[in-house]
């Protein structure tokens, strides 16, 4: 038995160090920026996919709402991003505004970022990088320790936690849009600056970029992973199988919830700042339900409960979209194409890509086992 | 202060900016026969339903255009996008066409929203957009070409006109929720006060609304005389269906729109618009030969013996004539002869003549305004003798005499 | 105030209208049919095709747009749903995939612009739906005016409401519907067909949002996405309402819509949209199994 | 009546029941024995076809029933009194009890027998199926499967939980049933001095497969303790 784990975990680490070099080394094979910059977005996607199958793979707790936290992220970073860019602010007082804000403000308004345009001093700390930065991991942590509590205190589980998401998201996207004054509303935050650190510019179309997003992107999945193999995580998979027992056995159900629901949030915060650097726009679509939902169609691709699985599902899934629509003969039909996918894979392979990877393992591993046995 | 935009050529010209050297560009090379181009609208998603008709206009230039012997000789190869109706799809299709394509020009968008999320790419790698649709004005960059209206193109006509032949002086104005309209009522409220007028109410539903009933029954209670509609898209069906639906007739309460077209009134029924009007530079109505034959091939190019043409489908059309006079006049196609070649280009398109301005690279066109008849199609019923100049600041005091946007680029100080 | 309430009223119905085949088709046999919104698009579009090749008017197209709907909702029953049962999240996802196939599929006219036939009414373009003049007149009773568009979903609602609860809980296929809805494997043990009568309950389910198609094309722009927005709103009437109760989804409807015909006038619809939510958000906190849900889920 | 052989049974990918081989007799009161989890319940629920994926043979009278679907076997005459009796609470006592008659050729209907062995049900049809007691809710649960007009009953545990009075009422019921109504009872159990009174036969469950089986008087206390203790 204990041969028989550790096979089974040598080919999962084996998988996790082909990625992470396949990810790394990319650039070296290509000199194709813009596909580069793609994979970057893409890699962002994998971690919104991870995101998801951290709190529903392995807290059973699914989030139709993760837009939510990805948006917040988007929109805290993209704030001090937007106060970075020179082209698209209004220059000639002491403190440059967004331009936007000028085209909201009533005619003759002072152009002070603190009083321009009423609610516009939120926008003064966001003057600091650092401080968009903080915020866009600390705002969705924030929202989600709120809502976290309030579900799962209240033993709201299943289908309703997904409800509740749903509409949460939906609401917020209704506020930033009719918060126009401050947050451009549907327009979204466009013409930003550049990401600014160590002294390095982050271009997104430049290796830099790249590998910015790359290293956070193994970084978090190496992270997430041995987070979900502390006793916190297990526990929180015995809660997501019986959270009854769980909760006789003495331990704080809510308590473990809360806390995946938190580093999920926070997650797909850190992937919204991400994209903004490397899309170098937020936008209120970021928000949108079908976007939800697409991560997690990502995640169950890849495989709900395993990490690696769905990142690779994102990866997949948006390159595959990506080439067919791009494709001359599917440029109408592409979706249907996509349509077509989603069907199969919840039909056919319920457990996703890594489900097949697995019983590939498993296979493998009889296969081991009953030759070991022959030569014993 | 180093100046931003120098730092960022500068810099990117070290790195992946090395791609796109102007000498890549296709069609520039010596020899080529082909010169390709970006097409970038939504043909998939909740746009696809309006986009996809400037899609197909733009590629009937670009068929009548090489049909026609091409341009300089080259024929233009379109390179055709799908934007799926999502700031995020279009952004990153923008950056292939830009980037790995490497077209000199991308013709698309038809809402601001997918035009802003898709302007850092052409602004940062200096490549040129044309944007064919009527927008909210307040963009004064060197990389779009706009050949739509702008609002003192289709309001500083109407307002005026509404108080003078409707006679009516109490607005409420009603718009979706988002820049376009907000801007628009902010033009329209100071245009009214101009005139003497007054507003009675000012409001805004989500994008895409369809449930009316409330809103129609606060106007009808607001004791206004005329309606100003800035809402857009599907909402615009439920919205005048709605009117009728409460009792109301445009010709006790009319509403005056700045974004029905020929496309909506047809998708809403034309019982419901009769008597309603609308302001626009292009009609499917305008009766000239010109514009006649554009229609009927039009109609055959998309196989649809009833499409109705509208503003920004004729805006995607010409466009594509006047890029190609720009390329022919440059004599080369790169972003910057492009640029170059565009300023000033007249030509004369379905509605009349059309002129680029060579400071803001807006697109000088004849404001009109027309009473919808029971046959969908409008009644023009005021038109302006020549071409209006875009000021797309007119709402901070922009004139002609006093234009903020420049060939030197943006006054700020003016704003 | 009487008109504040009409205007409440009327945004029940359509409420419940949506919520109404979804309340079967979740309720009763928890599927999360993300495709809901498409077989309401379906339903229009047959309404559109209808008056322009068969000169139906709408009352005929009704009938009409139930089988159709009905039809494709059998047909993704058979396929697809009837695999899924117990899966709810991956019916959601399933039939997310249902959705932008059937979007797709009328936005290419069903694949026939690929051999260059057009089919007038199809396609990516907005459609037109007429209704009935007499239907669009307004008249007064009483000092009251009357809008007999809106007044003839009110009552129509009510009467498919109706007979859906006398089908539920009147007549021996409910009674077998219910049966399943509650225990499926007991109700097989007890004889009853259930992959047959969940066929049938997913078709009637479907057919309702036909009906609903057809009466959302006379004041809504018909286009192949008019559905997405509609069915999120359907599934938080049906789950505020409380998963399998036909009163409760009723209820809820009612309560939303005056909620956001209230607040509308008062407001705007946009405030009032955003209070309906917070609403939503709140009953579920409170009452996960909704108004008059049963606990057995 | 009833011949089961070589039958294999799964949950998802785990086998529940391994080559088991029963042979019920007409007219039998066959008690399945064994201790928790061996397989008994998922013997009933595969003879029902309610298990996720089963191999081998399962014969109804002669007929082979192993790939009908779960409502042809009870149509074709085995009812199911299952473990926690399976009642839907918000349905009437009478809406429970008819529910079973849906599996049978006489329409629906509340059989005479069911009047007079259950008199309480009878005077509160109308009353929702969720109030009653554990016991009465077993009684609920055995009419539910007589309004099928059943050959054969699976009774899973029908004593687990319940008062000792009422037990030996629903002993005695049992015995009833296979008199008069010659009815075939399969019956699975854990309380063996209850088997012995009520059953003709039994089968000893262990691992999915049955180890010994025989006529009720061959149950030796070597065997019980064998298979049984724990």
């Amino acid at each position: 038995m204990v041969e028989n784990r550790s096979l089974g975990q040598k080919l999962d680490w084996a998988v996790y160090i082909t990625f992470f070099v396949v990810v790394l080394c990319l650039p070296l094979l290509t000199d194709d920026v813009f596909w580069l910059n793609r994979i970057s977005k893409f890699l962002v996607f994998g971690l919104l996919g991870l995101a998801i199958a951290l709190s529903w793979g392995y807290a059973g707790v699914l989030n139709l709402g993760q837009g939510l936290f990805f948006g917040l992220g988007a929109y805290m970073f993209a704030m001090s991003l937007k106060l970075k860019s020179t082209t698209s602010l209004q220059q000639g007082s002491d403190k440059p505004v967004p331009d936007f804000m000028v085209w909201n403000a009533e005619p003759g308004s002072p152009t002070e970022l603190c009083c321009i345009v009423p609610g516009s001093w939120l926008w003064l700390p966001f003057q600091s990088q650092t401080f968009g930065m903080i915020m866009a991991i600390v705002l969705p942590i924030v929202v989600a320790f709120v809502v976290g509590s309030a579900i799962f205190r209240l033993r709201v589980s299943g289908v309703y936690v997904a409800i509740i998401t749903l509409a949460l998201v939906l609401l917020v996207r209704l506020l930033i849009i009719d918060a126009q004054p401050i947050t451009n509303g549907f327009n979204g935050l466009t013409d930003l600056g550049w990401l600014e650190l160590f002294g390095i510019e982050f271009d997104p179309y430049m290796y830099e970029t790249y590998y910015l997003v790359a290293v956070s992107c193994c970084l978090i999945m190496l992270a997430a992973r041995w987070l979900v193999s502390t006793r916190a995580g297990l526990i929180l998979q015995s809660t997501r199988d019986d959270a009854n027992r769980s909760r006789y056995l003495g331990y704080d159900v809510a308590a473990y919830q809360i806390f995946f629901f938190v580093v999920s949030a926070a997650i797909a915060g850190f992937a919204g700042m991400l994209y903004v650097v490397a899309a170098e726009f937020a936008s209120p679509t970021f928000l949108d339900i079908s976007f939800s939902i697409s991560m997690v169609v990502w995640a169950a691709v890849g495989g709900r409960s395993s990490l690696i699985g769905a990142v690779i599902g994102a990866v997949l899934i948006n390159s595959i979209e990506a080439s067919v629509s791009e494709t001359e003969i599917f440029k109408e039909a592409w979706k249907l194409i996509i349509g077509v996918i989603f069907i199969f894979v919840v039909l056919l392979l319920p457990r996703g890509i890594a489900g097949v990877a697995r019983d590939f393992a498993r296979w493998l591993e009889d296969k081991h086992l009953l030759s070991t046995s022959k030569r014993g | 202060m180093k100046n931003r935009r120098q730092f960022l050529k500068e810099s990117s010209a070290l790195g992946a900016a090395s791609f796109l050297a102007p000498s890549i560009y296709a069609g520039t090379a010596a020899g080529a026969s082909e010169l390709e181009v970006g097409v970038l609208f939504s043909l998939s998603g909740g746009l696809a339903m309006i986009e996809k008709s400037l899609s197909d206009a733009t590629l009937m230039a670009i068929e009548e255009i090489n049909a026609a012997g091409g341009v300089n000789g080259m024929m233009i190869k379109p390179i055709l996008e799908d934007g799926a109706s999502d700031p995020k799809t279009y952004n990153e299709k923008a950056s292939k066409l830009v980037i790995r394509d490497r077209v000199p020009t991308v013709f698309g968008s038809y809402t601001s929203a997918s035009r802003k999320a898709v302007l850092p790419v052409f602004e940062k790698r200096n490549n040129m957009y044309f944007y064919p649709t009527y927008y909210e004005g307040y963009e004064c960059s060197k990389n779009v070409v706009y050949t739509g209206a702008v609002p003192n193109q289709q309001l500083s006509n109407f307002i005026p006109w509404i108080f003078k032949n409707l006679n009516k002086k109490k607005f409420f104005i009603v718009g979706s929720n988002y820049v376009y309209p907000r801007e628009m009522a902010k033009v329209c409220k100071i245009l009214i006060e101009q005139n003497g007028g007054e507003t009675v109410g000012d409001e805004y539903l989500e994008l895409g609304h369809s449930e009316w009933g409330a809103m129609v029954s606060k106007i009808k209670n607001s004791g206004c005389d005329v309606v100003l509609s800035n809402v857009v898209g599907g909402s615009v069906i439920s919205f005048y269906r709605e009117w009728k639906n409460q009792g109301m007739t445009h010709d006790k309460l009319p509403i005056c729109a700045s974004v029905t077209s020929e496309l909506e009134v047809a998708a809403m029924g034309a019982e419901f618009a009769v008597g309603s009007y609308a302001s626009f530079p292009y009609f499917q109505a305008i009766n000239t030969d010109a514009n006649n034959s554009f229609v009927e091939r039009y109609r055959k190019f998309v196989n649809d013996p009833n499409a109705p043409t509208h503003h920004a489908l004729e805006s995607s059309y010409f466009q594509v004539y006047l890029w190609k006079q720009a390329v022919e006049k440059a004599g080369e196609a790169t972003p910057d002869a492009i640029r170059e070649g565009i300023k000033g280009q007249v030509f004369d398109a379905p509605n009349g003549r059309v002129t680029v301005d060579p400071d803001n690279l807006h697109t000088y066109l004849t404001p009109r305004i027309c009473q919808y008849k029971d046959d969908g199609q409008g009644t023009i019923v005021d038109e302006y003798s020549e071409p209006l100049q875009p000021l797309p600041y007119s709402a901070y005091g922009e004139t002609a005499n006093d234009m903020y946007c420049k060939e030197s680029g943006l006054d700020t100080s003016k704003l | 105030m009487s008109n504040i309430l009409f205007i409440g009223l009327s945004l029940s119905s359509i409420l419940l209208l949506i919520a109404l085949g979804l309340s079967i088709t979740y309720g009763a046999m928890g599927v999360i049919n993300m495709a809901h919104g498409e077989l309401v698009m379906i339903g229009a579009y047959t309404a559109v095709l209808s008056g322009l090749y068969l000169n139906l008017n709408l009352f005929l197209a009704l009938p009409l747009a139930f089988l159709v709907s009905a039809g494709v909702g059998l047909a993704v029953e058979r396929v697809i749903i009837r695999r899924l049962y117990g899966r709810i999240i991956d019916t959601l996802l399933a039939t997310w995939g249902v959705a932008i196939l059937l979007q797709q599929l009328i936005r290419l006219e069903f694949g026939l612009s690929f051999f260059n036939i057009h089919v007038d009414g199809l396609g990516p373009g907005f459609q037109s739906f007429p209704i009935p003049a007499f239907l669009s007149e307004n008249f007064d009773i009483f000092g009251f005016t009357v809008q007999p568009y809106r007044s003839f979903i009110i009552v129509l609602t009510i009467a498919l409401t109706f007979l859906t609860w006398f089908l539920m809980y009147r007549t021996s296929l409910g009674t077998q519907v219910r049966a399943i809805m509650r225990n499926p494997q007991m109700a097989a043990a007890c004889g009853i067909d259930v992959n047959r009568i969940s066929a049938w309950t997913f078709a009637y389910g479907s057919g309702l949002a036909g009906v609903a198609g057809v009466l959302l094309a006379g004041f809504k722009a018909v286009i192949p996405d008019m559905g997405e927005s509609v069915v999120v709103d359907g599934f938080l009437v049906v789950v505020v309402g409380g998963v399998g109760s036909l009163f409760g989804t009723l209820l809820s409807a009612a309560v939303l819509g005056q909620i956001n015909g209230v607040f509308a006038i008062l407001t705007n619809d946009i405030v009032a949209r955003a209070i309906v939510f917070g609403v939503v958000i709140f009953l579920i906190l409170l009452r996960p199994n909704g108004l008059f849900g049963f606990k057995s889920r | 009546m009833l011949d089961v052989k070589n039958l294999n049974s799964f949950y998802g990918r785990s086998k529940a029941i391994q080559d088991l081989s029963i042979k019920v007799l007409d007219g039998a009161v066959f008690a399945v024995l064994g201790r928790n989890g061996v397989g008994k319940t998922t013997l009933l629920r595969t003879i029902l076809g309610l298990t996720d994926k089963c191999e081998g043979s399962i014969k109804l009278n002669g007929t082979e029933i192993t790939d009908k679907p779960t409502f042809e076997r009870a149509r074709a005459g085995v009812a199911y009194v299952p473990q926690g009796r399976m009642i839907i609470p918000d349905f009437s006592i009478k809406d429970n009890i008819l529910m079973g008659g849906f599996a049978s050729s006489k329409g629906r209907r509340i059989p005479d027998l069911v009047a007079e062995l259950f008199p309480y049900l009878m005077e509160n049809l109308e009353r929702p199926g969720g109030v009653l007691s554990g016991g009465q809710q077993q009684q609920l649960a055995i009419a539910r499967a007589l309004a099928s007009d059943p050959k054969l009953l699976l009774m899973d545990e029908p004593t687990e939980g319940i008062q000792p009075n009422i037990v030996e009422q629903i002993e005695e019921c049992i015995t009833r049933l296979n008199r008069e109504l010659k009815l075939t009872i399969v019956l699975v159990e854990q309380n063996v001095d209850f088997a012995r009174k009520a059953a003709s036969h039994f089968a000893m469950i262990e691992n999915g497969t049955c180890k010994v089986d025989g006529k009720i008087e061959a149950l030796t206390a070597k065997i019980v303790s064998q298979y049984m203790t724990i």
